[in-house]
């Protein structure tokens, strides 16, 4: 693939998501592809964060270590990237921002052009305009996504940022013969859209009708929050910043329980707290959509980096028996559509429904086509009840006729204790007996509805890898090239289903690819399949896999 | 009666226990404003007085131990045409639930929060309630309790509870009539309701309350001051309203923008979302 | 086995409690062994109660189904016993109680003898009398019991109590002809003593060196709570009913952090409150001891019933990855020695040590020899502080010398977030993955301290069955005549090693026996071995296994 | 300064914080009252506020967000020869912490209760508190927040707290006299700390506060009512010491009985051991 990665680095609150939001949408808009993901410290200012942005002629989708170009936003940020800059790297900026690092120094005086043109605050905008010259980007979208970016603010401001990207531009143009990777434009890119992962999350829940969201800050599930929150007006969704996670849980089965469709989003930490209520919903067989986006623990851990650490957490959270379904969408498209299925998985089945992301995919993106929604529709499975309604009647399948409140003429009862069909308490061991296997029979049910691993790669596999959730677009790009590889990659989660161990059969070696420490994956396929993948990639330093060290592992294994 | 249908019939509390006045009071009034029960929805926690719903011909949510309150919310906001009863018992609403009672209170929704205070936890069997008056022994607090007894009343009005009262269900009629009043005040509405609790609760008597409660009279529930005041001077328990504020507007009204309509009437509209997603192309 | 089962079975509030209190006394200062056992409704007044006595001349641990003895002390108190009573059993008592009632009945006027002697509340007295003289137990200790019972009342009020239990001694031997079984005696027996598991938790807990306690009460564990509530004073532990179980949980960290030893008691519902705490103790390594009494789930399920299903809940409770261990004691013995056990092992490794228990096993008794306390010891791993100490200095193993503040001349720092070797916040990846390893680190060397499973039974089994926890006794009961089969048994079920595949592999068929609806140890075993216990008997209606029922369902695959 | 000892050295706060402020007025509390750090211990949760015992030189628990009263309470009581500072942000003890707040009011444990007041959540980038005014803008409270504001010195009062007072870090050297009489005051002591978040509160700012606090005159703290009046009324914030209790007996006298000896110097009693289980073969 021929591609160009662009770092950049600075202090929290030096601006780098500006530089990186306007940046990437006059790539995308000149035709390039474009992928972009950012790592940032668990603090407002100081300390030290860093964009990426790959720029190809091709898709691309994930994280790579290699720096091209590297633009230093401020002073000291260039150490913490000491093992990713080489020899080939690029580092463009201020003389005082580059002088430490290796690499190939070229200076730009930023902070002097932007003085020049009217304000040293501009610099950023000379940094965005210095990189589309380098790239060669369309000038006219510079200037119209700047002014897009400005446009709260006064017209000479505008004004001069626009010339201040444009000083930056003709310094880039210049420089570009530096770059040696000469990249394909596509029109047909521009017409695609550039969403991140939480953004596909929201939208989603948009599409599969959510209309109430009550969650509790937490990084980095809280930009579903955030997004929500922004088009609640539009949408006529109810949006509940509550006092803790408990609350917010609750509200959300309260809410399905008038007929709303409600989503928190939180964090592992803050899903540890919810669990007694998802014990709930599994009780009174309420619907609930939870997001939950990993970060390293345990405790309070890393709060701003991925991991895939809570697949355990999510498979066993509540006490008690109960059924669930847990997605762990690989990529932005299946962020969108899961969600918006999980919508009408839980209200169908009435049980919680997981969307397992991380920091890592709801914190990226790149350009994709947008989304179809001719086929998407919110299926209600709710009832009108009438006089004789009963809230738990024992049928086949295990699914009861869910009513709500002030809806028809029956009454809707439901119990936290162990109930009759009424939904009344009860102690008689009978009807406890069959209320569990009610339960459990929605469990089976959703059997049907288990979306298969898709196979990637080599279908005459000798190796197989075997991995879930985010780390699908990394390993798909590490083994594009290598041949007898094939990757099974899982978007649900659970229930998974026993055929997985033919795939797992037919290779010679299977090796499960993890972000966490244990290898949860691995182990729920033991435990489901009895198969044991011994070989295991595993990170858990807080950081996402890269495409080249996975590529170097796994060509080790091969 | 309407409210008697469709209800368990095994009614689990002892024999004396406050907890029947309660519920004959709750159905009257709910009787007397002629509500249907269809639109009427009692949430409540885990305990004796959480048992309520069971035994009351009205929709039903029987949540989590110290839960009730997020759950009424949400369904007040979720279906604003519906009555929304929150009911359980002080561990319940005080203890477990203690962050939802204070948060509660700043949201503001039209709700009733009823609260059958019998001082003690009465479902586990005993244990010290945050009310629990000082010295009151149990089989955990052998040397007796040591904590400063929680005033629901007094943290009420500091947080400008909308409506605030109390009454003792040794006076049936009078309870219900405080209960009529909840129900038709707009915006959160405590009731603390004093009960004793006959099997655990040796100490807080129906003689205990008869000689340490006097009926307020002459009072202005509009001062919050004086309403502090009679919620937290030592001596005899005040019963009556002791503190209403008017001029509040609901959660329900800020959330929903004024919009009644139940949630479940609403329909996506994909087109904006198509909306949205070109605009994302730009 | 020679031995007679007698049931009590009445309202809650009749006193049930006191007449098994009294008459197991009785019985075993007889020379009985004896074994009971409740089992009640979730209310305060009202409902039915039963308790279970069996006295045996040999041994006896388990509960069976069988009833030789009913005595019903109220109305309706036979209905819900109808499919236990046939047609040998002796239902005894006032004619209006035992009419509706199969069985053999024998009409005895409690109610009206109590009230010849005084008054209509010794019924109770007198049908302990009754059942004394029916086995013929030792007059002078039912005197004694007697007396001892109402020792606060007024000396007539003891006078006529002692005088209703003659009367009723009286009956029950005049009726004694018309019991079948003859039951030795033995001496020994006399010295032993009467425990329940709850107090068996409680006193392992004051072995272990147990000085703090916060908790919420919840059924079936406040029991724990009130046993060391009712001997703080002597002991000097603080005892504290926290306002929810998240804050218990944070004070028994706190607590074990300045030193003390910090036990919580809980029930899954309470315990799924107290994860994200757990998680914490993770992070700062902070021992600490949780007992947990199972209840059946989920939400409130079934406050007063009994189940195992909350295995799967503590081994994956709380966000992130670190170690814990888990002992299920199978018995009153085993729940006092793992009890101690666990506050070393918890100083020791700096983990959470669960004491998983269930109501069976806390609310049930028999006679044992005293515990030898002779090779007990509160091993304290605290260390005195220097001016250089540091909280998670890396080490081999993973476990760092635990100071405590105020103790030395160091400070000691410990933090949720992940942190450096000083315990201050860190964002570095090398510092990250080796705290990582660390933390895990510790998780394999528990596995040098495993408690091997007992095997029990046939040695040469062909049928191997697996448990774990509160079925231990009723299963070796159930299995005592039958030939080829053993019970391998965990009393500790996490960590467990693969050795264990061994014994599994060595059976032409293992079946697992537990209390839940979906096998959890069964899985769990497979997740660790790959062997698949295909076979499964499981029960999950409220009650525990019954000895006849289990022969029934082995002697059925056999 | 021997505070500075055995710190994290980079400070995460932003440029212009007033949690800069709080630290400085902390150190030199306990340098002045002559605290051995050994015997000093920090708890607190999470946010910006709760950094703050990476930065001082004690005992340091950096605990859960919301969590570090149960956490201060259990340490205070396990070894009462401690000092134990619970310090951290408004949401973390209003929000999420907040029945703790309140339970640990009742409980009265000898110790000191700093909140950082910033009127909004800064280290998760600018949400509402439970402090935050009505109708302050956010990224999730787009149309402004329409809840009450929580009041924690009127609900402090309201459970008669032993000590509640206010400042602003605007003034250190106040700020600083404050902690020195929380410290030395005998129970539970809550320091509100009005602190500007330069970052994230736009409203709150340093000149908004001088602009509506006033520092108390003539108050005596020992009269509820009027305490309650002045954290209740309309217009400016008072700064001061609002209301004290003397005569409360602290948690850890009541639950240990007096005894202060760490509980890590307990011994167990094998010997009664031995006799309670001999007393249950009787
Ligand atoms: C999370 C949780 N903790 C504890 C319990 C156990 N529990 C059930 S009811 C109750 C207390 C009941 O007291 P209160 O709320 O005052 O009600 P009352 O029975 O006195 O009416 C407790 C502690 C529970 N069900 N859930
Ligand atoms: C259980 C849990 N929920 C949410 C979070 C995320 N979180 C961290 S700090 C914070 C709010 C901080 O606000 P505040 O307590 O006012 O402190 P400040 O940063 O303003 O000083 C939140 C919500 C968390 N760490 N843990
Ligand atoms: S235990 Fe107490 S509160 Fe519960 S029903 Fe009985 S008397 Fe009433
Ligand atoms: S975000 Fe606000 S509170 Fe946090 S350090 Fe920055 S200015 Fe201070
Ligand atoms: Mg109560
Ligand atoms: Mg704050």
């Amino acid at each position: 693939m021929k591609d160009i990665c662009i770092v950049l680095s600075g202090e929290a609150g030096q601006g780098i998501q500006t530089v990186e939001y306007v940046l990437t949408r006059v790539l995308k808009n000149s035709g390039f592809h474009i992928f972009a993901t950012k790592e940032y410290m668990s603090r407002v200012r100081g300390g030290n964060n860093t964009t990426e942005i790959r720029i190809s002629s091709e898709r691309v989708r994930a994280f790579v270590e290699k720096i091209d170009i590297l633009i230093p936003l401020g002073k000291n940020a260039t150490g913490r990237l000491r093992d990713r800059i080489t020899r080939e790297t690029l580092i463009i900026g201020e003389e005082s921002f580059i002088k430490d690092a290796g690499g190939e120094k070229i200076e730009v005086p930023l902070l002097e052009m932007a003085e020049r043109i009217g304000n040293k605050l501009y610099a950023n905008s000379v940094a965005i305009g210095l990189v589309s010259g380098l790239l060669k980007a369309d000038r006219e979208t510079l200037k119209l996504q700047i002014r897009k970016q400005f446009e709260d603010k006064k017209e000479e401001v505008i004004k001069q940022n626009i010339d201040a990207a444009l000083e930056g531009y003709k310094r880039g143009e210049e420089l570009s013969g530096r770059i040696k990777v000469s990249l394909k434009r596509d029109d047909a890119v521009k017409k695609e859209c550039l969403l991140n992962g939480a953004e596909a999350v929201g939208l989603g829940a948009l599409a599969g009708g959510c209309n109430f969201v009550s969650s509790y800050p937490m990084s980095p599930s809280t930009s579903v929050l955030v997004f929500l929150a922004q088009n609640k007006s539009d949408f006529g969704i109810v949006v509940e910043q509550a006092e803790d996670e408990i609350a917010a849980m609750n509200m959300i089965i309260g809410a399905w329980y008038a007929g709303a469709r409600g989503l928190v989003t939180t964090s592992g930490g803050g899903f540890a707290l919810m669990e007694e209520a998802l014990s709930l919903a599994g009780m009174v067989e309420s619907p609930v959509v939870i997001h939950l986006a990993q970060r390293p623990g345990p405790a309070t851990g890393l709060p701003t980096r991925t991991e895939q650490g809570d697949l355990n957490l999510v498979l066993y959270a509540g006490h008690g028996e109960f059924p669930r379904v847990i997605y762990a969408p690989g990529n932005i498209e299946e962020a969108f559509y899961l969600t918006y299925k999980a919508f009408n998985v839980a209200d169908k089945y009435q049980v919680p429904v997981f969307i397992l992301t991380d920091q890592y995919l709801v914190d990226s993106f790149y350009n994709l086509p947008p989304f179809n929604l001719d086929d998407l529709k919110v299926e209600k499975h709710m009832v009108k009840t009438g006089e004789d309604y009963i809230r738990y009647k024992l049928t086949e399948n295990g699914i009861s006729p869910r009513g709500v409140p002030g809806y028809g003429d029956g009454l809707v009862k439901v119990d936290s204790d162990e109930h009759d069909e009424f939904g009344h308490i009860t102690e008689d061991f009978t009807t406890r007996v069959k209320m569990v296997e009610k339960r459990l029979k929605k469990g089976e049910e959703l059997k049907k509805e288990v979306l298969k691993p898709k196979l990637i790669g080599d279908e005459n596999y000798k190796v197989l890898l075997v991995a879930w959730g985010s780390p699908l677009e990394v390993i798909k790009e590490a083994i594009s090239d290598i041949k007898e590889v094939a990757l099974l990659h899982f978007s649900q989660v659970w229930p998974i289903d026993n055929s997985v161990a033919e795939y797992l059969k037919r290779a010679q070696k299977v090796i499960a690819i993890e972000g966490n420490a244990t290898g949860q994956f691995a182990n729920l396929i033991k435990a489901v399949t009895g198969f044991e993948v011994k070989e295991r990639i595993l990170k858990y330093s807080g950081l996402q896999f890269s495409v080249e060290e996975l590529r170097k592992k796994i060509e080790g294994v091969v | 009666m309407d409210f008697e249908r469709y209800i368990s019939k095994d009614i689990a509390w002892c024999p004396g226990c406050g907890n029947f006045g309660i519920r004959l009071a709750l159905m009257k009034a709910l009787e007397e404003l002629k509500f249907d029960p269809r639109m009427v929805v009692i949430v409540s926690g885990i305990g004796q007085a959480a048992k309520m719903p069971q035994y009351i011909g009205v929709n039903m949510f029987n949540g989590l131990h110290g839960r009730a309150l997020p759950v009424a919310t949400a369904i007040k906001v979720a279906n604003p045409n519906l009555l929304v009863i929150a009911e359980s018992g002080d561990g319940c609403m005080y203890g477990e639930g203690g962050n939802h009672f204070i948060h509660t209170i700043r949201r503001n929704p039209d709700i009733v929060n009823i609260v059958h205070n019998n001082m003690v936890y009465g479902l586990t069997k005993g244990q010290a309630s945050p009310t629990s008056v000082k010295g009151f022994k149990t089989p955990v607090q052998t040397d007796g309790v040591i904590l400063e007894p929680f005033n629901p009343l007094a943290v009420a009005i500091a947080l400008d509870a909308s409506f605030v009262a109390r009454t003792f269900i040794g006076d049936i009629e009078f309870t219900k009539e405080i209960i009529k009043e909840a129900i038709r005040h707009k915006g959160y509405a405590l009731v603390d309701i004093l009960q004793p609790c006959v099997s655990f609760n040796k100490l807080n008597t129906y003689e205990w309350y008869k000689e340490n409660t006097y009926y307020l009279k002459d009072h202005d529930p509009s001062d919050k001051e004086l309403a502090f005041k009679r919620a937290t001077e030592r001596g005899k328990l005040p019963l009556g309203i002791l503190y209403v504020n008017h001029n509040k507007e609901t959660f329900e009204e800020l959330a929903r923008k004024g919009d009644k309509r139940p949630l479940y009437e609403y329909e996506v509209n994909f087109e904006k979302i198509k909306e949205m997603i070109n605009q994302k192309t730009l």
